[in-house]
């Protein structure tokens, strides 16, 4: 079974097959290279690996999805990376500056209050560019721009407030 | 003595801790989006207090004097935030013949008050920042704000007289910003505290905020506490604190903790409280603030001391004397580093990640404290504040206790939302932070000189690591493999409806 | 320094914790059904070592000695139980060029034999509990052995020469039923040590347990701890651990403490170790084998001394002088008490309760340290020592330490399995226990005169709570209510099964 | 709807109806008596309830099946007790002296060894008395009488190994 697999941006192309009649042994195929892999999951949404022909290092990983979005966050040693699985996710706007090509819609993470607005339409932005602060929990939030362009249009203005998911501005 | 705690999250949870350690009942509030929270849950009643909005809730003061009322409760532990530096709360209290744990309504009227409090600290021989000696009216005009600000000398800070941790506080560095300031700051202090009041004071070059613990009882005597470093902030909120400072010693911390004890005096302080100070790099200090309160950042002190704080608070409240030697108070035994743990995305500017946590496996084991307010189940709500957890580490020297705060920080795991275990990973790792080289504007500082990357510093490695799990995860899921395999979102739903078909 | 720790569970994580703080990179070894255990999760690397019986896999040393060649390990941490006191491993890694993280092979022979123990005990001035002198050989008619306990005097315990935790040992009150507790002994002591050698000792009246943890460097110095008080122990196994002990004052510490001194000293030994003692009313103590490696209750001394023994067992491995004070080691600063939680049923005579763990909880906040080895989706296998973790509580002294203990417990949660929380919450209500007042018969006593009621005490209200939450729980079930339901055992499968075919 | 729950034996019938239209109140009766308890489940296992007519006591259970047997355990405050809901689980042999009546099997509860049979077919025995000692997880394990009988039969000998589940005795 071949997946699809994007680790910060990144594809791979991940084969995973049994190797052989042990129970938890794969011989996994990452871009090519080959691997053995032992792998066993643990709890709801933990991966250990240990890899025979590495010196048997040992990995362990959570892959669980984030609240909402349904993306999934992977979890190394207190580390995290986005997740993509055969595409079926779609990401984040404004979370990666590589990937971040045409019109892109920037939209409120989660309910809050529009304290001000930093751009107009038309207004040339550079990536990471503040375009709106959003009041929630208590601070307030910068959004800034996934991508350098233009602001083709600005949908809310200050003091409004708004719903996780509604569209602030895009970007172009 | 029953006490019923007016707050929520972790500092609810610790305050039940101590209670059921001394043997008393305790009451919870909370507001809609609270139901099913720790603290609810780990209190013997709960008593609802209104909407999710802390102005409808935490912060009405009828509902939770009501409450208590209701529910017998004989005292109130205001916690940290909310209505924890409110004197009129602290009167109501009194009033309605609650024992307020925490200190008088008269101190913390003087004391919560930024400007009234540099007052006290000036009288008590305490030098303080320059800065406007009173609060600006929400009615002063522009000008007079701006010849305040020139009269002090740029670049200012606009602070909310009732403020802390952070909130409705502004830097400005030119004239130019200083309107926009003071208009965001209140607004900011208006919806934080319920007070758009705000002052001005200069900004020290390159301060450390150091600040003084202190436990004073009803007989007239106030202890101070080796001191607290919390020059790691962001935006003006502390994100590490330490005790030891590196940048204090023993002569100085005689000095910084006197100074502290007289502030307190000359207040007629009861309870616990801290009093901020900025420290310069030639070793004078200045008087920031006092938090009439316990803070966040507590555990540190009670980690290099052994002494229980908010034990201290009930049994001060309880009339009881200070039995505690000062000597051992004002004397750290090894180093002690607190991260606090934050339901935000450090790689999107720390925006709020709100919503149902999957899983919690929290860092444990030797010299390892863990004050959390989750657990597995539990939903971040977007109403307040996004502290989850707050974890100390506790070690010998500051070198030991950074290697054991690393160790547990890696192994903290936090699943459904993102937290900011990979920024503090990261910190722990930069090279001034080792060293102890920072000051107040050492993290903001940092942060800006970043361009966008991850603090996940991930090898290519890891990297395939990642990936492979990522597809070894999707194969179980989709043969259902070796071992039990788990649901995603909405599955859980399903199958609930799976088996009341049966 | 890469270390491989030669065993599993707690003491695996807790050793993997203290590489990790002191920058080693460690190995793991696991048996077939250890493949998901959490150390295996937590090192860096891991090597399969042999089927699920402890005989085929955590006992092989070949098998752990390869391990180590195959993965760079230059060092081995044995741990407690399995080959901590086997002196043939600590050779076999001397052989192999590895650090052993323990003492010398000789020392370890002469100590982990219990009766050589007791003549080094004896020549170093220190009393020994009268006993066989020499081990009983497998080929001891039982006639002799009858003749050797007639000496000695009944009632008399048959004890393991390799012995530990209560394993390979039996009292006999009577001379009718020494010939079965021999052999039962050697049974056990064969399949716990490899091992079926045994010896009589007499049993006191109503001694206390009362142990001396050591650390001894390479350079000739040896420092003894503060006392730990074992007597709480259910048929010779310790359940509950504490320092310093109540029936032990200065005098008697300086006395106590001086004598293990010797008895170390005079056998050579360095690294960590324990002399355990019996305590008489009388205040005469007695030497009764010595613990030649970290214990299971170690904690407890670290939580009142702030040393932790293994990092020194690290570091005196490397070669390092020890640089502790002794007046430190030996001073309790406050008081700390150790519960082990066991998978086990205690409302059915303790009977093992292996199996997945669906959720844990750990006990976390001030004063609390959780060592533990599982964690949520952990399966508990049947082949080892059912311990899942060990709760330890410190505070200013005795009695707010079992109040703290008692929060702990009460917010401890596993499910899916059983353990032995619930007799701990009962354990620490009785007055005995509150006042100190205990030898290490109690608890056997205690449970004897018990008829079977449960441990779990609830009342009328507690027991109509749990109907009615059970009651809501199944209506949550059928009716996928308010919130996220969750799946019963088999759901999670169909699920993934579900997704698959989408 | 109502429910039979069984808790450390003893029978209660649970109605448990919506209270009005507060999403999570219910009208819960309990042997005829009725109150109202504000009910949520938090997490996989737990139910957490407050009880607005009785002081708004809070009572945080949780409710999980032990692994194995499929029986489920109550949890409140650290103390367990086992639960059995409309009579669906069978009760654990031995572990009710109250109502163990008629012919009852002992069975090995882990896999094992046994050590020691310690009576024989036509025994008399008490409530409580051993009957067989087995080797499991290092320590030696007495399995007890869950009645006051006869010994019907002996299914094994000392150094027996035995699976979990193996019935080992049979009391009548």
């Amino acid at each position: 079974m071949t997946f699809e697999i994007e680790v910060n941006g990144r594809m791979r192309a991940v084969t995973i097959e049994r190797a052989g009649s042990m129970p938890a042994r794969f011989r996994v195929t990452v871009d090519g290279a080959s691997r053995l892999v032992d792998a066993q999951r643990v709890g709801d949404f933990g991966v250990s690996m240990l890899f025979p022909e590495s010196g048997d290092a040992s990995g362990a990983v959570q892959i669980a999805p984030l609240s909402g979005g349904g993306e999934l966050l992977g979890h190394i040693g207190g580390r995290t990376a986005r997740v993509v699985v055969n595409g079926q996710r779609t990401r984040r706007a404004g979370a990666d500056t590589v990937a971040a090509h045409g019109e892109q819609a920037i939209a409120a993470p989660m309910p809050g209050r529009v304290v001000r607005v930093l751009v107009g339409a038309g207004d040339a932005v550079q990536a990471r560019q503040p375009l709106v602060v959003v009041e929630a929990m208590k601070m307030e939030n910068e959004l800034r721009s996934p991508k350098a362009g233009r602001v083709k249009n600005v949908a809310v203005s200050a003091g409004t407030s708004v719903e996780a998911g509604r569209v602030l501005v895009v970007v172009e | 003595m029953k006490v019923l705690i007016a707050n929520r999250g972790e500092i609810a949870v610790r305050i039940i801790r101590a209670c059921r350690e001394l043997g008393l009942p305790t009451v919870a509030v909370y507001s809609d989006c609270d139901r099913g929270a720790r603290h609810v849950r780990d209190a013997d009643q709960a008593v609802h207090v209104g909407p999710s909005p802390a102005v409808e809730s935490y912060l009405r003061i009828d509902r939770l004097i009501d409450a208590a009322r209701r529910t017998g409760a004989d005292a109130v532990h205001p916690g940290y935030g909310f209505l924890a530096e409110n004197a009129a709360f602290a009167s109501a209290c009194r009033d309605a013949g609650l024992t307020f744990i925490g200190p008088s309504p008269d101190a913390i009227a003087l004391m919560g008050s930024k400007t009234a409090a540099r007052a006290v600290a000036m009288r008590a021989g305490v030098p303080v920042v320059p800065g406007t000696d009173a609060p600006l009216a929400s009615d002063t005009s522009d000008d007079e704000i701006a010849r305040a600000a020139a009269r002090i000398g740029y670049p200012v800070i606009v602070k909310a007289v009732a403020g802390g941790g952070g909130k409705g506080m502004r830097d400005v560095e030119y004239p130019a910003d200083l309107r926009d300031a003071v208009r965001t700051a209140r607004s900011e202090a208006g919806s934080a505290f319920g007070d758009t009041s705000v002052y001005l004071e200069r900004r020290l070059a390159r301060p450390r905020h150091v600040e003084v613990q202190l436990l004073g009882d009803h007989h007239g005597t106030v202890i101070p506490f080796v001191e607290r470093e919390c020059s790691i902030q962001r935006r003006h909120q502390k994100v590490v604190e330490e005790s030891p400072s590196l940048a204090v010693d023993a002569r100085l911390r005689e000095r910084i903790t006197r100074a502290a004890a007289a502030v307190a005096a000359s207040a007629g302080y009861t309870n616990a409280g801290t009093i901020e100070f900025l420290l310069d790099e030639d070793g004078s200090f200045y008087f920031l603030e006092m938090n009439a309160r316990l803070q966040v950042e507590h555990p540190v002190t009670e980690m290099v001391t052994s002494i229980d704080l908010v034990h201290w608070q009930i049994r001060i409240a309880r009339g009881e004397r200070l039995a505690i030697d000062p000597a051992r108070a004002a004397t750290p035994q090894g180093h002690a580093i607190e991260c606090r743990i934050y339901a935000e995305d450090p790689d999107e500017g720390f925006l709020p990640s709100p919503g149902l946590i999957r899983g919690v496996r929290a860092a444990s084991g030797p010299g390892i404290r863990n004050d959390g307010g989750v657990a597995s189940g539990y939903t971040v709500p977007v109403f307040y504040d996004s502290m989850i957890a707050k974890l100390i580490a506790w070690a010998e020297n500051r070198r030991e206790a950074v290697a054991r705060l690393s160790r547990a920080l890696a192994e903290y795991e936090v699943l459904g939302i993102r937290t900011t275990i990979p920024f503090f990973l990261w910190l722990v790792r930069q090279q001034e932070f080792l060293d102890g080289r920072f000051d107040t504007t050492y993290l903001d500082r940092l942060l800006a000189s970043r361009k966008g990357e991850s603090f996940s510093e991930l090898t290519d490695g890891d990297e395939e690591r990642l990936a492979i799990a990522a597809a070894l995860d999707a194969w179980f899921r989709a043969t259902a493999g070796p071992s039990a395999s788990a649901p995603r979102a909405g599955g859980w739903k399903s199958v609930a409806r799976e088996e009341a078909l049966r």
